[in-house]
């Protein structure tokens, strides 16, 4: 029914069968609309946050998601910037995916904050010292360039491009790309940087403290980093998931091993600046604030344990398979590292905002612990499902993956050859 | 140039709780929502108890009221603060927290190694009739901001403008006191002017007891501390795991 | 030429670009923010004139004189004049708003079923009053209330018969008093504070014991025995056994507090074996005098003795009437239960919220509360001279409240017209002492100033203080013995509540652990595995008063074997048991 | 934010901070409006078709979009840079003039027994244009295009008067499911619509007269041999199964013998629509 819609020559589930599959998903949603909207008319004290944690589950998600965004930039950036064109076969499925990542980010922020109809104070009094402001002014306008990144995509869509001037629009617009995505790189870059010094600037906290560049801690940078280096290994994730969900054939391999050795060599980079960082900051920076390090991980459960699996499991490892060409090539190991460098990415931003809050500062302090209510999951799934739908939409009805057709055309063509050798060995 | 500042005597404070009171009564802090804990609540200034990790008979304690320490130096919750609503006044040296400029993103209380910053977890409310109690010189804030202690501003305002009508430029120190010291009765805490090297308090930040917490932060707090117990001493140092046990109480 | 729509538009369009370039609208923007702060719902506080009041806190009989900050009528601070008050003297003018606050109560009925209990009263039965804090003047007039009832008895828990004196002490053995917690008036206290050595014997680590120089944890219940065996009235190996101290310790002591005097020993209600205690260590007259009062009217003296609870032959009070406005020592209601006749006695308690003995009473009327009272206050247990003290009231007393003492004396068709003026130009005539004025601090010698100014400054917040007595005749030396209690697993030792205390205490209660809240015990880490439970477990406490749910605190400060209880006054200390749930 | 907010003072750090904040909003607004702008000049300059052709061809497979002279052989492979305008095409030129067509060998208009006659210009949308003796052009589907749309369901010509352009839109046409436009393989003005019954569609008057740009005489075979190829790949991949394997003549009504063929796609594929 919905056939008009649907990329001629592309082959789509039955309406029904997609419907069933989005349904769950809208049930979620609206789950977690419900317990966001709990906590936006009752105030926070919905949540299990307190004046002691006062960041949850909530920055943990708005600061892996965005990691997890950054493929969008530096697809767009590869593909824009450095000319990379073997990556168009992924862009648009990475915009969605950075789309999907910042708004939803923005929208967990603005249920987070106790006075959310406050938010354009940021912009009318910011204070430039703060790396908030910077996160904020850059989500913000990344989110809007995103939007229109997405637009040529949703004009493409076969019924709207009947229409003249979407038509139109999205042919000036996609010749025009170039710049938005200079734009998106430099404020992405900036966004992962910041999210990076929000802890690394806390002189409070000696835990995430950093010293670094001018006003940038070292973790501005090693944020940058991971979450360049996890974006493509994200959007492997996330393309052969698709596939294996459509049982379709959507990009070339190769485009995938291209985007694991990039994300392979940049986890390798990271991991060594990662090591560097760590050293200083247990030999200098933690001491000189009176903090000698081992005691961070004498609380249990936070463990050393915590930091070999971010450095080794989840960062040299995947690094070395995403290295080699011949692991590379097989899809199983590919789509492994990628998935053990996303959850690396989690890892450290787990570290940043839960350990760092966990841990005491004052000699008469608890080591604190802290579970997340259902309202605060609810939001949290309800970010997840907004994905999931917007994802399943733009899958459906745009043209996520261009050489979707030309490869289903490519196996019929393999099949045929088969059968005219059987012909021709009968 | 006025750097208010305090001392505290911790060999004095029996953890009696009048400054917690007082300091809610000066400042329109509302009783507790029965839903909140000692983690969300708002106490602006809040005695902990503390104990030399001995085991009974042997164990002693101390208490020890922590409040916004006043940094001077690279004040952790100022720099962070997206919106401008923390400023360090240059004249008194008092970090100023403006609740009507806050968006409650709670920054600047993960930014706090004193944990001294309350968040409004809930709509402030009184039993019916007890806002009629409410000190006329402070503004109420609203569900959703930080707040803090800012050595009760509503009074140095009020010296202020009596200062004023005098005539005079200058404060008269007697008549700017924050309600905790006001109100402490066994005298532990003192407050004044640390540039003046007259003053008690300035006195009792040179004396070899005192101490800060934290100070190896370099945030440059303006509480002094004093013991002449060697294990209370070690409270400004950073946590050492074992070495104290948790204070379970306070 | 016309304008055409096109035209106006344009000039809208040029209009509103050109409004941008003007800081108008970017205050209005910035005024929003103001705005916003105005939540709906957020009270407004009132504007007024601000006055300074003063008038003394009557909380407890230690009565601390308090400057009150008022807007127009209304207490919005409280401080104290001489140093600082306790944390529930700071907030007492929330008292009235309390949320268990008493308003409304059947006082015609209870009145017209005191009289017809009081008619229908058997030869042996009695018409009692119980008056939580005697030595006030409306303790004299129940007394002579009761003096003109048949049977009329006034019950009031014992008076320690002594006053200490602080400044003079140089050693003090306080014996679980909670000295710099609330015993005596803090003023006082830590004025004094620095110039004794304080040693605190107490099972548990009490703010005093936190505070004190020397802090001897021994066990429940052995306060007695360590002041005989100090005395000498007990072998010291087995106080040394009773007490779990070692014999040294307690020779040391002894010692210390015969080198070191003038030596002051206290305990919660200066009993006999202390003061005898104190005798013996020569501080009769320097650290403890008897305990003075201010002179009353002579034609007072006819009224009835006070008596003792245990005085009382069981099952003999038929009408008990219980002034609990002005609150001081609660006796537990058991003993009270065990007085009163079996076919149905009538009980009117007289409170500000039900929480007391307004459980067991038939009718609990509506009393003032803080700042609304008027009443004087007795001699604190650290006056060493007589002085006369008014609670007058801040704010004016909603309707429907009853004043006991008026109570009282219509149901003793007692004429008692302002008592306390009485008593006023009783002390006036009496031309001794001098009228301190807290307004300007002066102090004036009572010849000086006339009757009715002295009854006004003592309305505008003064006091009165007379000449220290001579200590005169000490009383003799006679100990009684210990009682030898078995001790139980698990001792339950309370740590006071108020009945009702300002909503603000939430702050020391509940947003922290500063107090123990009253759904909390704390215990020692060892007992408490004993118990089977671990810190911030819940559990049920069974005690004496019952059974209920707390969450356990461990606390390493606490005597093993004994569990801190958070508990209403008139708790006994005694068995308790911890389950886990 | 702005020097009159309160709170606001100058300093390098507002300077630097909201200059790169400004700058980059002016980036990203000029960039839309620019694109906006230039869309409304396309509109009014009614270039939509030639728009909606160049957007149609970016899309099309690499395989589809070779150059003519791949062809015929004198490219190993080249992708057309022109969105097949040979006419703005200097290559094509060039090549034309050093070797012209090589004369056609057999005058027979029948390929794989479809007719092609040779007096025709063939566009790769499967349009022939013939020029008439009084100067205008006919349009018309040839034999294959024909055969894939057999009897259309629908068509909706344009009205005596009108313009079609080279590449754009001539008409549409609805078979079964599939609603495909056909391109025009001239520029001129309709002076006569004619039908599927008449053998040609639209009677044009060219302007300018120019037919660079579509193939003919020798180029045709080995462009239908390739267009077969398509068509039998793509009837293959809409699951008709193995198909003129052995390039058998197509029947005359192709979509009546696949009812099963996603007819769209192959209409699509064949007429170069997206």
């Amino acid at each position: 029914m919905d056939k008009e819609f649907i990329t001629r020559g592309v082959k789509r589930c039955s309406t029904r069968q997609f419907v069933l599959w989005i349904l769950p998903w809208f049930a979620l949603l609206a789950f977690g609309l419900f317990s966001a909207g709990l906590c936006l008319v009752k105030g926070l004290n919905q949540t299990n946050m307190d004046n002691r944690f006062a960041f949850g589950l909530w920055i943990f998600l708005d600061l892996t998601v965005i990691a997890l965004g950054a493929g969008a930039f530096f697809t767009g950036f590869l593909l824009y910037i450095l000319k990379l064109h073997e990556l168009r076969a992924v862009i648009n499925s990475a915009v969605v995916i950075g789309l999907v990542c910042y708004s939803g980010a923005v929208a967990v922020l603005a249920v987070g904050v106790g006075q959310p109809l406050r938010f354009w104070f940021t912009f009318w009094y910011p204070n430039v010292h703060s790396m908030l402001t910077e996160v904020t002014f850059c989500i913000t306008c990344y989110l809007t360039v995103l939007m229109i990144e997405y637009l040529p995509v949703v004009l493409k869509n076969r019924k709207l491009r009947q229409v003249p001037s979407f038509l139109v629009f999205e042919f000036e617009l996609h010749k025009l790309i170039y710049v938005l995505a200079g734009v998106g790189t430099f404020l992405s870059f900036f966004h992962q940087g910041s999210l990076g010094g929000l802890y690394g600037v806390l002189r409070g906290r000696p835990f995430a403290f950093r010293e670094g560049l001018a006003i940038w801690p070292s973790t501005f940078f090693l944020f940058i980093l991971s979450a360049a280096a996890v974006g493509p290994s994200f959007i492997v994730l996330t393309t052969w998931l698709a596939e294996k969900i459509s049982r379709k054939k959507l990009v070339r391999p190769q485009v995938l091993q291209l985007l694991g050795r990039i994300s392979g060599l940049l986890l390798a980079f990271y991991v060594l600046a990662k090591t560097v960082d760590t050293l200083v900051w247990i030999n200098r920076t933690s001491p000189d604030s009176g903090f000698p390090a081992v005691q961070y991980y004498s609380w249990k459960p936070f463990g050393t344990w915590i930091l070999f699996a971010e450095i080794v499991v989840f960062g040299l490892i995947p690094a070395m398979i995403l290295l080699a060409p011949r692991l590379r090539a097989r899809s199983g190991w590919l789509v492994s590292a990628a998935a053990l460098a996303c959850c690396g990415v989690g890892l450290n931003r787990f570290v940043q905002t839960v350990q760092t809050l966990a841990l005491p500062t004052l000699s008469f302090d608890k080591f604190l612990s802290y579970y997340p209510s259902w309202q605060e999951v609810g939001t949290f799934l309800a970010v997840v499902a907004f994905g999931v739908l917007v994802y399943s939409f733009s899958f459906r009805y745009f043209q996520l993956f261009p050489e979707e057709r030309e490869l289903q055309m490519e196996v019929v063509q393999e099949q045929e050859k088969e059968q005219l050798e059987m012909a021709g060995r009968f | 140039m006025k750097r208010y500042g305090m001392s505290i005597d911790v060999d004095r404070c029996n953890g009696c709780g009048a400054c917690m009171v007082a300091c809610a009564v000066e400042n329109n802090i509302p009783p507790a929502h029965q839903g909140a804990n000692d983690r969300k609540g708002i106490t602006w200034i809040r005695v902990y108890r503390v104990d030399n990790g001995e085991d009974f008979p042997d164990r002693r304690s101390a208490f020890v009221p922590v409040l916004c320490q006043q940094c001077g130096e690279h004040t952790p919750c100022a720099s962070v603060c997206p919106q401008q609503a923390v400023d360090v006044d240059p004249a008194t040296g008092i970090v100023g927290q403006m609740p009507e400029r806050c968006l409650g993103c709670r920054y600047c209380m993960a930014a706090c190694p004193y944990h001294a910053r309350y968040f409004n977890w809930w709509d402030p409310a009184w039993p019916a009739g007890m806002e009629k109690t409410l000190n006329p010189d402070v503004a109420l804030r609203m569900r959703g901001v930080v707040e803090k202690c800012n050595f009760c501003h509503g009074r140095w305002h009020a010296a202020k403008q009596r200062a004023a009508a005098a005539g005079k430029k200058d404060i008269d120190p007697a008549d700017y006191v924050p309600a905790c010291v006001d109100a402490c009765p066994t005298g532990a805490i003192r407050f004044g002017d640390l540039n003046d090297s007259a003053t008690a308090v300035a006195e009792d930040a040179r004396k070899p007891e005192s101490f800060r917490l934290l100070e190896k932060l370099h945030t440059d707090p303006k509480i002094y501390y004093r013991s002449k117990k060697d294990w209370v001493k070690e409270i400004a140092s950073a946590p050492r795991p074992g070495a104290r046990k948790e204070s379970l109480r306070g | 030429m016309t304008t055409t729509r096109r035209d106006l538009l344009r000039f809208a369009g040029g209009a509103a670009f050109g409004a941008f370039l003007t800081p108008a609208p970017w205050r209005l923007i910035t005024d929003t923010a103001l705005w916003s702060e105005n939540w709906p719902g957020i009270p407004r506080p009132a504007r007024g004139e601000i006055r300074t009041k003063f008038t003394h806190c009557s909380l407890c009989p230690a009565g601390c004189a308090v400057r009150a900050r008022c807007v127009g009528q209304q207490p919005v601070a409280l401080a104290g004049v001489f140093g600082g008050l306790c944390p529930f003297g700071v907030t007492a003018h929330h008292l009235p708003y309390h949320p268990a606050r008493l308003r409304q109560g059947p006082v015609k009925e209870a009145a017209a079923a005191v009289a017809a209990a009081i008619a229908k009263c058997g030869p042996r039965e009695r018409v009692a009053v119980l008056d939580l804090r005697p030595g006030r003047t409306a303790s004299w007039t129940y007394r002579r209330a009761m003096a003109g009832v048949r049977n009329g008895t006034y019950i009031a828990p014992a008076q320690p018969p002594v006053s200490v004196n602080l400044a003079n002490a140089r050693t003090v053995l306080s014996l679980g008093a909670p000295l710099l917690d609330g015993w005596c008036s803090p003023a006082n206290a830590f004025a004094a504070r620095d110039r004794f050595r304080l040693i605190q014997a107490e099972p548990v680590e009490s703010r005093t014991a936190s505070l004190a120089d020397t802090w001897l944890p021994i066990r429940t219940g052995s306060e007695q025995a360590l002041a005989l065996s100090l005395a000498g009235a007990l072998d010291t190996r087995d106080a040394a056994e009773r007490t779990g101290l070692a014999e040294r310790q307690i020779v040391d002591l002894a010692r210390e507090l015969k080198e070191n005097g003038p030596a002051l020993v206290i305990d919660c209600r200066m009993s006999q074996n202390v003061v005898a205690l104190n005798v013996d260590l020569g501080s009769w007259g320097r650290t403890i005098v008897p305990r003075p009062e201010a002179p009353v009217p002579a034609a007072w003296k006819t009224a009835a003795p006070p008596a003792e609870l245990a005085a009382v032959p069981d099952g003999s009070i038929r009408v008990l009437l219980i002034d609990e406005s002005a609150p001081g020592e609660y006796l537990p209601w058991n003993e009270i239960q065990k007085k009163l006749v079996s076919g149905n006695p009538l009980v009117v308690a007289f409170a500000c919220s039900r929480e007391g003995y307004g459980q067991h009473a038939q009718f609990v009327l509506p009393a003032a509360a803080f700042p609304e009272v008027t009443d004087d206050l007795p001699a604190a247990v650290d006056a060493v001279a007589p002085g006369f003290r008014l609670a007058t009231p801040l704010i004016p007393a909603p309707d429907g409240l009853v004043n006991p003492v008026d109570f009282v004396a219509g149901v003793a068709g007692l004429a008692a017209p302002d008592a306390l003026r009485q008593r006023a130009d009783a002390i006036h005539a009496s031309g001794k002492g001098k009228l301190v004025t807290y307004a300007d601090g002066k102090s004036a010698a009572v010849k000086e100033v006339k009757a009715d100014e002295f009854w006004k400054a003592l309305n505008a917040g003064a006091c009165w203080t007379g000449d220290a007595a001579q200590p005169g005749r000490a009383p003799g030396r006679d100990f009684s013995p210990a009682a030898e209690a078995a001790v139980p697993a698990l001792t339950a030792v309370a740590a006071e509540l108020a009945i009702a205390d300002s909503p603000l205490m939430s702050k020391v209660y509940q947003e922290s652990n500063l107090r123990l809240g009253p759904d909390r015990v704390a215990m020692h880490p060892r007992s408490a595995r004993e118990c089977g439970v671990e810190d911030g477990a819940k559990a049920t406490l069974e005690t004496s008063a019952g059974q209920r749910r707390v969450e356990v605190m461990i606390d390493s400060g606490i005597c093993p074997g004994v569990v801190l209880v958070a508990a209403r006054p008139g708790f006994e200390p005694g068995q308790a048991k911890v389950v886990r749930i | 934010m702005f020097p009159w907010n309160y709170g606001f003072h100058w300093s390098a750090g507002s300077f630097i901070f909201l200059g790169a904040f400004y700058t980059v909003l002016t980036v990203v607004a000029t960039t839309v409006i620019s694109a906006a702008l230039r869309s409304r000049r396309d509109m009014r300059r009614e270039q939509v078709d030639s728009i909606r052709w160049h957007s149609d061809f970016h899309d099309l497979p690499a395989r589809d979009r070779v150059c003519r002279h791949v062809l015929t052989g004198e490219f190993q492979s080249r992708e057309c840079p022109h969105a097949f305008d040979c006419r703005e095409c200097s290559t094509h030129n060039k090549l034309i003039e050093k070797c012209p067509l090589a004369p056609v060998t057999d005058r027979d208009d029948e390929i794989f027994g479809m007719s092609f006659p040779l007096d025709r210009f063939y566009h790769r949308g499967h349009t022939w244009a013939h020029l008439e003796p009084d100067g205008t052009m006919t349009v018309g589907l040839d034999d294959l295009g024909r055969r894939l749309l057999g009897v259309p369901d629908e068509i909706d010509l344009p009205q005596p008067g009108d313009r079609v352009h080279a590449n754009g839109t001539a008409f549409r046409v609805r078979k079964r499911e599939a609603r495909v436009r056909v391109l025009s393989p001239v520029d001129g003005e309709v002076v006569e619509t004619g039908g599927a019954d008449r053998g040609w569609y639209l009677r044009v008057r060219p302007d300018p007269l120019d037919v660079r740009h579509l193939l003919r005489g020798s180029e045709v075979r080995p462009w239908l041999l390739r267009e077969m190829e398509r068509l039998q790949l793509s009837l293959a991949e809409e699951g008709a199964g193995a198909t003129l394997a052995d390039g058998g003549v197509p029947v005359a009504d192709i979509a009546a013998s696949y009812p099963d063929a996603d007819w769209d796609a192959v209409c699509g594929e064949m007429f170069l629509e997206a």
